[in-house]
């Protein structure tokens, strides 16, 4: 059945217990995003070590999709360096806009892990935007954190 | 219903290509989110393929036979949306796009207007928090742009206007009083002749969104107690781009242009142009001329059915909806819970799931409802929710349409486990 | 033309089903006002219908399948009309009613935009006294109501814009330079990019009427060196009530909205909204759905045909009907006489008579043309004449009907016995 | 041939040779009125004695059907009190309306005289205001002329 392509069973457990929810201090980078279409939205924070994300903790209201695809966020990028993250997150946007494609996937699996679940959202163009709203929010905050951090390099 | 004799569902559904459609995983198609368009019977599109294909011209411009008859047969459609709302002047009737074109009309003018209509600081234009975007936006832009003040009606537990303080809001100083008659998304119909008491009391002008009233109602525009009303013809069988403005002759007379160009001018010389009488005035440009034409046979098809026989069985179809909703454990209705004043928007929560993914889970049975906030998104904040599913269904829904849905439900629940 | 190889205007003219009419004492159509509104080919009212038959749901709104195909369908006619002018991006094509919105929404949002766009008091906006009502009426408007100048180009006796006072009519004072590209009465094509190098010099906004160019020429946005420009649908074989808006992306970015409601926001709240980024920031309301999605079809047709094949064949029927049209004793062409940068539509003069009655013999012998003021009285007045007589041909037009054309002048001739 | 049912040879005879063309004085009323779509435009002026129109003189532009009408209904009304002047413009008006109806024609014709032949203009509706233009005037100049002649009974 259809269905069971976008709601795999690693969304499904993501979104019922989802991993890292709640917002935490400290910070360097804020973000929030919302969907205009469902009035979906999230708040994001990151708090780096020199390169390293060490937390990204976040809050929000949305659908299945969006809360899973937030705490799979959580577990991909807890650790990374900056550049790993902006990578992990270029890997997931064009997973999600392969339309479907397993291969895309197969491809990408090293990258993304358990993300490669989301393969199948692409094919419900309407629901891309959920998919993508953490990671929207995730970019932002990084860009914000990296300027305070920059800003501290030459304070 | 002694009306409905003629209306027989089964019969009407073979008017609609699409209901025959067969979705993925060979589904037949169960549409219910009429209240966000509607679909079009065969007789809408076979006028508007005649049109092209026999009569295409541009109007009230060519004196030959093709412009004739596009203009005849515009000119005829505008006579034909008179009498389905029994406007007492053809001449009141405005084509726009949409009903959210018509309001941003009227607020637009009314920055420009001559006193008494000019709205301007001080001034206080008024709302309501069940509005739709449309109607909010359109005066939000108004009110910050000429120094006025925009202030709203509430709304009570039970989804109806808190009237309650209407005289603490609707004031000497109101200039305006505009809002939904019915409700597209807790359902609720409005008291406007009421409310427009009121507003007229203080000599106040009442605009009124009729965008899921005119379509499920009989109406009467003169009988709603309003100055100026719009509707929205894909949500009444026509096809998109076309929407009516209705508005008092006298006072449109009296209202400046919207937009400049084309027929809606007397003469234009470089230095400064004159206009024409309305209903011209305000149509600028190639007006939506197949479009107005078949929303004028969508008029004939729901005349020829009767809109008392419509509007019967919108109650029964939305009566038997209640009930079944209602009885599905976790599902919680957001607005009036019986058909007493209530179109057929109906507007629900079910647990704590996301309406998308009610609505993904639904759809995979063919079932199509909508998911978010439906454009209101100031009522969904008044009842806690960040957005809602909605069902909504029109002429050519059936209980089995509706059985579907709530058995729909059940799988939703399966699906995610609703705890 | 080696381009137009593959462009049999027999074959284009069987896609035409209008063509096939036969008008009163069964006369076939001579359809010669093309530059009013053009026909449709079966291409796209094929696609009309099975959007509506198959497909029909509002857009942007809904997670059913239905209205997932609509979208799809909708976001691929913006990606059709973006390649078609090759804007730079799919985000810079606003679908609008027609040009005349176009232009009303420009001149609409230059009131209320921040600074340096802002228009008010003691800026100039320059037009020209070619332009159609629907780039005068619009400026018109803005400048009485924001206390700016409209200053405006004089036209040359032999229909070419006048530029030998360029400098001193576009000054430091002028924020909008609005022209039409190709005029729909004289048939001149603009030397547009000249005219948008003073003007950027000088820090102005360059906006064009591009309601005749894009139809009739091969088109690129960034070429005219236009920062906004606004066509029709119609006459390019689309549907009515539908339009393009291309604006550079920056500058949309920076501009405020112009309708409020549906889809144009970010966020809403009673007190306050903010808005979504263009292009859905300038489309409030359920946006032409089928008919952009018609003209998406009609934009196939064209290309696959090839635009320079189009332009092309325009040249050479204009080039023969002027030439037809001027061996014919007391017809006086107003405008260019040759194809030299020059559009398709032909107005004249015949005699002392009147276009009413000229176009009124013609259309009985099944003749459609213009007569009047094509809605470009400054025009008209610039060359002493109340009225004219207009003959537009387009991609289905043949040498014979331009032939029934020169005939049917004689037998008015014959008719009124013109002295 | 259809063309003739509106072009009726009285029309063309008043076209070509138009009774009572060009500007008079005096005048109680004058009246000015444009077709906005074609443009064709009259300027008319009214010359009462106590009840009856002495004069009505017009000029403007237009076509042969708006050039006739006028000439026509300057033969008509000379000469008549206000009240069948009026009466005149009415069943002009009627005629004209009647969609092309020989019947209604027939039935106006003691009224109308040869104004009758303008009966086929009604089967073409763009063409009604060209025939309209020049009543349309008549009837605001003669609104006109009243309110100076009531003024000047009571004054
Ligand atoms: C040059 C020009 N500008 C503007 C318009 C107005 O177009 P529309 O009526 O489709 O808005 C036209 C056509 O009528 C035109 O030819
Ligand atoms: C109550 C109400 N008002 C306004 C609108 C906007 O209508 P449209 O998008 O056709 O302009 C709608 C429908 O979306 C509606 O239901």
């Amino acid at each position: 059945m259809q269905l069971e392509s976008m709601y795999q069973e690693i969304i499904l457990d993501h979104y019922r217990d989802p991993h890292g929810r709640g917002l935490r201090e400290p910070y360097e980078g804020e973000s929030y995003q919302v969907n205009p279409t469902c009035g979906d939205e999230v708040t994001l924070r990151v708090h780096l070590d020199g390169d390293v994300v060490q937390d990204v903790s976040y809050e929000g209201l949305g659908c299945s999709i969006s809360q899973a695809s937030q705490s799979v966020l959580h577990d991909l990028v807890r650790g990374k360096t900056l550049e790993q993250t902006l990578a992990i997150g270029a890997d997931f946007l064009t997973l999600i806009q392969s339309k479907g494609d397993q291969a895309v996937a197969d491809s990408l699996e090293e990258s993304l892990d358990d993300a490669v679940a989301f393969v199948g959202v692409g094919k419900y163009p309407a629901r891309i935007k959920c998919a993508l709203l953490g990671w929207m929010a995730l970019k932002d905050a990084l860009g914000q954190a990296r300027i305070i951090q920059s800003g501290g390099h030459h304070g | 219903m002694s009306l409905a004799v003629d209306f027989d569902v089964e019969t009407i559904r073979k008017d609609f290509p699409i209901l025959e459609r067969r979705l993925a995983d060979d589904r037949p198609l169960v549409y219910l989110d009429s209240a966000n368009t509607s679909q079009k019977p065969r007789q809408v599109l076979d006028t508007l393929r005649d049109h092209y294909e026999q009569h295409n011209a541009n109007v009230a411009r060519a004196v030959h036979q093709l412009g004739e008859e596009a203009t005849a047969a515009f000119e005829a459609a505008r006579d034909k949306l008179a009498a389905f709302v029994k406007a007492p002047s053809r001449d009141e009737i405005i084509f726009t796009r949409g009903v959210t074109e018509g309001l941003n009309l009227v607020a637009n003018v009314l920055a420009w207007a001559d006193p008494p209509y000019r709205v301007g600081p001080g001034d206080e234009v008024v709302i309501t928090e069940m509005e739709h975007h449309s109607n909010i936006v359109p005066w939000q832009l108004l009110t910050q742009r000429t120094g006025a003040t925009l202030r709203w009606l509430g709304i009570t537990d039970d989804g109806r206007l808190d009237l309650s303080n209407l005289d603490d809001v609707i004031t000497e100083r109101t200039k305006v009083v505009s809002l939904v008659h019915v409700s597209n998304m807790l359902g609720t119909i409005n008291p406007v002749a009421e409310i427009a008491r009121r507003a007229h009391e203080v000599g106040a002008l009442v605009v009124l969104d009729a965008a899921q009233a005119v379509p499920q109602l009989p109406y009467d525009v003169t009988a709603t107690g309003a100055d100026l009303l719009g509707f929205t013809g894909h949500k009444m069988l026509g096809p998109t781009g076309i929407g009516v403005l209705w508005g008092r002759r006298d006072l449109l007379a009296a209202l400046p242009p919207f937009h400049g160009g084309g027929e809606m001018i007397e003469d234009v010389r470089m230095e400064r142009s004159t206009y024409a009488p309305p209903p011209h005035r305000f149509e600028a440009g190639t007006p939506p001329i197949a479009q107005a034409i078949g929303l004028g046979a969508a008029a004939d098809y729901l005349s020829a059915l009767g809109m008392d026989a419509v509007a019967a069985h919108e109650r029964e179809i939305t009566a038997y909806a209640l009930e079944r909703l209602q009885a599905i454990p976790d599902v919680k209705i957001i607005g009036p819970t019986t058909v007493q004043d209530r179109g057929g928007a109906i507007s629900f929560t079910f647990g704590s799931l996301h309406p998308h993914d009610i609505g993904q889970v639904l759809d995979s049975y063919g079932i199509a409802v909508r998911g978010g906030h439906h454009c209101a998104k100031p009522v969904h904040r008044r009842f806690g929710v960040p957005a809602s599913t909605r069902a909504s269904g029109y002429l050519y829904t059936t209980r089995a349409e509706i059985d579907a849905l709530a058995d729909g439900l059940e799988q939703v629940r399966r699906f995610f486990g609703l705890r």
